[in-house]
């Protein structure tokens, strides 16, 4: 099985090559089978991988293979060496068996699209690089893999690149994460001078006895580190990009967007664990950074209108749980919510982009309305992600996870009530924004007309996931109910047991109130978009509460300042010296001999008399220095 | 011999082209191309027959030749090449090739002139590479410069003579400089010993006190910055790459901008180790301002020419950075850089040519869209935008991250703020692509896709770009020794 | 001897302070001759009369001589006495005589620097100039010779010409061939035109 | 005054000077030759005055030399003055000036 492994990047890689070489001149069955097919094949290849692994543990608890030498220099060296533990195996399922439901899903969706070959190049080439980032052995390939995705992420961003507005989004998505990339770059010129080696089993074993608790090399590299995983996973402040990057296709939502690219960021902090936990600060500021995220993506999401946006900032919200777990030390429970996420993430904008398709590219879910009965399977499996999404208890994946998160915010090491707090007024919002969503879109009068109807290939992956969503909960169940903990002891072999605090008060206090808050959002959504709908005509009269839902509405205004404090100052800055400030040095220097030579050629005017009158002058300077000296 | 061969292939066939263009056309464009091929064989065949015996017990100097030229002067014909000259000869003539091939058709009026001049600057930069005497080095100097003068002030665009002006009292103010230093070191040289030479091993023994040793690197170092070009120096750069003809812009950022950072690897750091150390904190800085700067340039510009050629002025900043950081790592991130930012730099100005071919404009604000109608320029403008901002898996990002790499250990602070040349390079090259190729179609002409000739040199580049990125290793293995002896007598020099 | 040399050099110097001031250039030429003739004088004051000789036979004779035709068959009278009246003001010679003052007062302080040596009038026979001439001097002899070659070959060449004309460098650039039978053509087409225009319209003259 | 090489040479140098007033303040250019000649003639006695102050001969065969030379410059000065006298109209120097150096914008 070792030799195997590389083949699992290997598969999609072949099909980007095929697609991008001469994917134009095929036809579009054979695209969508060498695109679709490739995934599948390295889904397939990662069951067996799996089923492998469980059952039989690799001895150093990792898989590795190299395949060749990529850079040796001074006491640099660098290998393509691909390594899947526990930790990667979570990934590398994840990302090939979704990736491979919505390639399916795609084939579907696709269909008449004109450059069909280059969506599937493109999707086909972002799992190549979402593979290598989770199973590089060393941080250099994970960064190849971590620029490899953000250049997928752009290029499917901008898929319909005629639309500019398209184009500014995928700009803005490149540059943001760039911003993270750079940091993360400068963490890893800080680790390489700390301890000269980018191999991640290296750094993991030398940070404890390099680094000290503490110390402010540590703290440095783990926030660089941290910045990285900020800009990619659209975390505050480098969160701006995510809600954007929705113009590009659904799929590309549900996979990128949603499922796997920007958990990339959880990934590395949990892949670099031990540095993090060797700072304090810096795990405190994962946590901070993930709690305050939940909440402002969480409030913007309540009054988004465009369906995707909304998920968007659920993403984002969601994301900042994961953040907020990995921060407080809860690294398995962060790791089992990225899981859990992404398949009903994924699900919600696969629905999504359903619904969307059914109504003539209608976003906005105030024009949608009643389609539980004209599309009723794809109700159903939205319904199965909307609930894991906003955790109603015990039937929904998402409630095992957040659940698990809740309860560590508080317990764990790093938890407190402030950040408890935080994440248990997020699965508050959480749970009032998506009884929103599925009561506007789903219930109510219909207000667009369905046009077209699913076909079998996308109503597939829907079921698939949907069922993953409510199942894939149950490999793990809070402790004081039922002693299941399959994916914690998986993970676990690679991660750190969470570590509780003592003198805290029972589990039970904390799901009940979960529950209870869950609930109530639940209600409370139910109540305001269905049953008292005036209520809310009433406080749209008041200019309050208009001002603060657009500043809600606006992603707290955080497009507003960043135009104002960066773009612009840049934009006028580069303007102003358009045509480079030292050309006109040296213009200044060619005038000004211009300009002596002007003043030269008056004595050049041709006059016989003025002539000798210089030459006479001339001998009278020699002359007078002869007197003088 | 076989480095004399090659030189004057180039030449005889630069002459045969001139004399032969009266005559037929087409003969001219086959004896040059087939004159370039060969040479490119010839390098191919150095480097395979030192493959065959493992690179790294081998000597530092792997061919040598050597001949009197004006010996009451102590000038000789004495050239040599090592692992570093090989591979800049290799890129040399690789992009000599594809010069050849992008002007199969753009060039109407005075052929057989125009690839005598091309030739001829090829001749110079290659001497340039492997010229050890130091008279002998300046005169391949000047026999690249002046060749690339006429190439800009005939064939270029509207604008061409101010831009070839320029180009000519830059370089060559920088040139005469070199000239007066090398002078210098003769003469303090033949003070000292008594035997008048120009040899570079030679004049390597020099011992030169603090002052006149800063004084002559100086000359040295500026009219290799020029070249380079540093801020702020670098103002040449971006007229003549826009007024060039497509070869003429190949050339000039792919190779004549490496003369400059092979001359400070191969004179500067090791004739004055000393005097190198003294100002390296002040060389990396002005690296540093140049990364910033020119991709603060590049993002304003809307000629597609001049803002590649800002990229370019960014691009060189990581390789001041990187050579006076005296660190191996940066060093060989520094020949990467040299090598790759040579590929994709060549390969975005023939893309630019293709262009203005197309479309008879430079001025980005009136393309758009244009991947509906060339997808497979596109595609191929994606791949090079990508190795220009630093993609991973191409060749410019292990230049770059290299040079990072081995840089901050040196200078940490400077470091970071190259690094942050990295957002920059992503807002430039995606400003391009974006206003080039993305966006609603504004042209309504049909246009014409890549065809056979253009994808293959296309093709051929990205290849290249490719292989470097994935397996920069015989790279690196084959510059190493030169390194090595850089970077110890740089730590003999600071200690 | 030396009376003989003030009293030439007197009216040497008087002389030539009229040649500059004359308005006629014939007057001016004729007090040229006197400058010469004392100039001569001072020569054989000094002790050498060979010199002497020549300079009565050359400047006084030959060179005078031609100046003077050159202004007979110009014509140089009353017009070009006028121009210089009007001309020579005050201000146009006080400005360049300050100049020549200074220049010859630096020159006077310069010569009294060094130390004063009586003359000893010692006649250098004509013999011994003739030997240094041809056994020293030759091959600046016949440098010499060139030069009254080429100055008789060029004066007889630059007033053979009548026509203005311009070098080569200044004529209008790049006039081929084929431009030049365009423009014949069209000056072909101009003069047919213009021959049915009335006849007074006409070019009046044609070279 | 005493009978001195230096009398001799300041009477040369006063000539001197009196044709290099003559050379910059006439209009004519007949009246520029003459002055020419003035100043050679002068530099000719300086030459003769300093060859008899030794008693050689150079002095004097310096002499002959630029009588040549005066002879040449005067044979083609006076073509050039026939020529501009064909060509302009006129002797007036001031409106020869060709030479003039166009003031670049």
């Amino acid at each position: 099985m070792n030799n195997l492994i590389a083949l699992i990047p290997a598969f999609p890689f072949l099909g980007f090559l095929l697609l991008f070489l001469i994917g134009r001149q095929l036809p579009k069955p054979f695209i969508a089978w060498i695109g679709a097919g490739t995934v599948c094949a390295a889904a397939v290849l990662v069951l067996l991988l799996g089923i492998q692994f469980l059952q039989a543990p690799p001895a150093d608890g990792a898989y590795t293979q190299t395949l060749w030498q990529w850079l040796s220099t001074g006491h640099f060296s660098c290998a393509f060496r691909f390594r899947i533990d526990a930790l990667s195996l979570v990934f590398v399922f994840v990302i090939t068996f979704v990736g491979a439901l919505i390639h399916l899903y795609s084939v579907a969706f696709m269909k008449e699209d004109r450059d069909y070959a280059r969506f599937f190049a493109s999707m086909n080439l972002f799992v190549f690089a979402m593979l290598v980032l989770v199973m590089a052995d060393n941080l250099l390939l994970l960064y190849l893999g971590w620029e490899g995705v953000g250049l997928c992420s752009y290029l499917l961003i901008g898929f319909w690149y005629e639309t500019p507005a398209n184009c500014r989004a995928a700009n803005k998505a490149f540059y943001i994460t760039r911003i993270g990339d750079t940091a993360m770059a400068i963490g890893l010129f800080l680790l390489f001078k700390e301890l000269g080696t980018l191999t991640i089993p290296d750094i993991l074993n030398a940070s404890p006895t390099h680094f000290q608790q503490g110390a402010s090399n540590t703290t440095l590299i783990a926030l660089l580190l941290l910045a990285g995983g900020m800009g990619k996973s659209a975390q505050l402040p480098l969160q701006t990009w995510l809600p954007d990057a929705m113009a590009g296709p659904s799929p590309v939502s549900a996979l990128i967007h949603a499922a796997t690219m920007v958990t990339a960021g959880v990934y590395l902090i949990a892949r670099m664990h031990v540095v993090f936990q060797l700072s304090p600060l810096a795990m405190a500021a994962t946590a901070v950074v993930g709690g305050l995220t939940l909440l402002v993506a969480g409030f913007s999401a309540m009054v988004q209108t465009d369906i995707k946006r909304i998920l968007a900032y659920s993403t984002i919200s969601q994301i900042g749980y994961m953040f907020l777990a990995l921060g407080v030390g809860a690294w398995s429970a962060a790791i089992f919510h990225f899981f859990t996420h992404a398949f009903f993430k994924a699900l919600l904008f696969l629905a999504a982009g359903v619904v969307i398709e059914s109504l003539h590219h209608e976003h906005n879910i105030f024009r949608m309305g009643g389609l539980k009965n004209r599309l009723p399977l794809v109700f159903k499996t939205f319904l199965a992600g909307a609930a894991a999404l906003a955790a109603l208890p015990f039937v929904s994946s998402g409630f095992y996870s957040k659940d698990q998160i809740l309860w560590y915010t508080w317990s764990a090491g790093g938890g407190s009530p402030v950040l408890w707090m935080l994440g248990i007024s997020g699965a508050l919002i959480t749970a009032f924004y998506t009884a929103r969503l599925v009561i506007v879109v789903f219930y109510g009068e219909m207000k667009t007309p369905v046009s077209t109807y699913p076909a079998k290939l996308m109503t597939v992956p829907l079921v698939i996931l949907a069922v993953l969503s409510v199942v894939a909960g149950f490999v793990e169940w809070p402790h004081n109910i039922l002693h299941l903990s399959l994916f914690s002891e998986l993970v676990q072999k690679v991660l750190p047991a969470t570590i509780l605090r003592t003198g805290i008060p029972s589990e039970i206090v904390f799901q009940g109130i979960a529950i209870l808050l869950t609930l109530t959002g639940i209600y409370s959504g139910y109540y305001l978009y269905y049953r008292n709908t005036h209520v809310i005509g009433q406080w749209q009269q008041k200019p309050a509460f208009v001002a603060v839902r657009n500043f809600f509405f606006s992603g707290w205004g955080f497009d507003r300042l960043y135009n104002t404090v960066f773009v612009k100052p840049f934009v006028w800055m580069t303007d102003l010296n358009k045509t480079d400030f030292f050309d006109q040095i040296n213009k200044g220097l060619a005038s000004g001999s211009r300009q002596l030579n002007r003043w030269f050629s008056y004595s050049q005017n041709g006059s016989l008399r003025w002539y000798v009158a210089g030459v006479l002058v001339g001998v009278l300077f020699i002359l007078t220095l002869q007197l003088f000296v | 011999m076989i480095l004399v061969v090659m030189i004057s292939i180039l030449l005889v066939a630069g002459f045969f082209c001139w004399l032969l263009a009266q005559w037929n056309v087409s003969m001219v464009k086959w004896i040059s191309l087939s004159a370039v091929a060969i040479d490119f064989l010839l390098t191919c065949f150095i480097l395979w027959q030192h493959s065959v015996t493992p690179l790294l017990n081998s000597p530092a100097w792997l061919v040598e030749y050597r001949a009197d030229w004006i010996p009451s002067f102590g000038i000789s014909f004495h050239l040599a090449a090592d692992g570093l000259s090989l591979l800049l000869l290799l890129l040399c003539f690789f992009l000599g090739l594809l010069a050849v091939a992008c002007s199969w058709n753009e060039i109407h009026q005075r052929t057989g002139f125009y690839y005598f001049n091309l030739l001829w600057t090829l001749a110079g930069i290659a001497g340039v590479f492997v010229a050890l005497d130091l008279f002998l080095f300046y005169f391949f100097w000047e026999v690249m410069l002046v060749p690339m003068y006429f190439l800009i002030a005939i064939w270029g665009d509207n604008n061409r003579r101010y831009a070839a002006y320029k180009f000519f009292i830059f370089t060559q103010a920088g040139g005469l400089l070199m000239l007066l230093a090398i002078l210098a070191l003769y003469f303090i040289h033949g003070a000292q010993t008594g035997t008048y030479s120009y040899d570079y091993f030679s004049l390597l023994s020099t011992t030169l006190s603090p002052t006149a040793s800063r004084w002559i690197m100086m000359g040295f170092l500026l009219a290799f910055v020029i070249k380079l070009p540093a801020v702020p120096f670098h103002n040449w750069l971006p007229d003549a790459h826009s007024e060039a003809p497509t070869a003429g812009s190949l050339i000039l950022a792919g190779l004549l901008l490496k003369t400059g950072a092979y001359g400070i690897i191969r004179f500067v750091v090791p004739l004055f180790p000393q005097a190198a150390a003294a100002i390296a904190g002040w060389a990396m800085l002005f690296g540093v301002i140049g990364i910033v700067y020119g991709a603060l340039m590049a993002f304003a510009q809307t000629d597609i020419k001049r803002l590649i050629a800002y990229t370019s002025v960014s691009h060189m900043g990581f390789v001041l950075l990187g050579i006076f950081s005296f660190r191996e790592i940066a060093l060989q991130g520094v020949v990467m850089q040299m090598i790759t930012h040579g590929i994709s730099t060549g390969a975005l100005f023939l893309l630019a040519g293709m262009l203005k071919e197309r479309l008879h404009t430079r001025d980005i604000a009136q393309m758009g869209g244009l991947w509906t109608s060339m997808p497979a320029m596109g595609g191929m403008a994606l791949v090079f935008v990508m190795a220009s901002l630093g993609l991973p898996l191409l060749g410019n990002f292990i230049g770059e991250f290299l040079v990072l790499l081995g840089a901050f250990p040196a200078n940490g602070p400077l470091a970071i703020i190259a690094t942050l040349g990295f957002v920059f390079s992503a807002l430039y090259s995606l400003r391009l692509m974006q206003r080039v190729f993305l966006g609603p179609l504004t042209i309504e002409t049909p246009l014409r896709d890549l065809n056979a000739r253009e994808l293959a040199t296309m093709i051929a580049l990205v290849i290249s770009i490719v292989l470097l990125g994935i397996y920069p290793q015989p790279v690196l293995d084959l510059v190493r020794p030169t390194v090595m002896q850089l970077v110890e007598g740089a730590s003999v020099a600071t200690r | 001897m030396p009376v003989l040399f003030y009293i030439a050099s007197v009216v040497a110097i008087i002389s030539t302070l009229m040649v500059i001031t004359r308005y006629q250039p014939i007057h001016a030429l004729l007090y040229l001759v006197v400058s010469f003739l004392a100039m001569a004088m001072i020569f054989l004051s000094l002790g050498a009369p060979f010199v002497a000789i020549l300079e009565i036979i050359l400047y006084a004779g030959a060179i005078i001589v031609l100046l003077i035709f050159v202004v007979m068959m110009l014509n140089l009278g009353k017009d070009t006495a006028l121009q210089e009246r009007q001309w020579l003001q005050p201000k146009t010679w006080v400005g360049p005589s300050i100049l020549c003052l200074v220049l010859l007062t630096e020159l006077v302080i310069l010569l009294f620097r060094s130390p004063e040596v009586p003359m000893q009038v010692k006649p250098v026979p004509m013999r011994a100039v003739s030997i240094a001439l041809y056994k020293e001097y030759v091959i600046a002899v016949e440098l010499a010779g060139f030069l009254l070659m080429a100055g008789i070959v060029g004066a007889a060449h630059i007033s053979k010409h009548r026509k203005k004309h311009l070098h080569r460098f200044l004529q209008e650039e790049a006039k081929g061939p084929q431009r030049r039978a365009e423009k014949l053509t069209m000056i072909r087409e101009k003069e047919s035109t213009e021959a049915v225009l009335p006849a007074e319209k006409k070019p009046v003259k044609k070279t | 005054m005493p009978f001195n090489s230096q009398t001799v040479l300041i009477v040369a140098a006063i000539l001197f000077a009196l044709g290099l007033v003559g050379v910059l303040t006439r209009k004519n250019i007949i009246f520029i030759l003459i002055s020419v000649e003035i100043m050679l003639n002068a530099a000719g006695l300086a030459f003769v005055a300093a060859g008899m102050r030794w008693g050689q001969p150079d002095g004097q065969i310096m002499f002959l030399f630029v009588l040549a030379m005066a002879a040449a410059e005067v044979s083609v000065g006076l073509a050039l003055v026939l020529q501009a006298h064909h060509q302009y109209r006129s002797l007036d120097i001031d409106q020869m000036k060709a030479l003039k150096d166009e003031v670049p914008g």
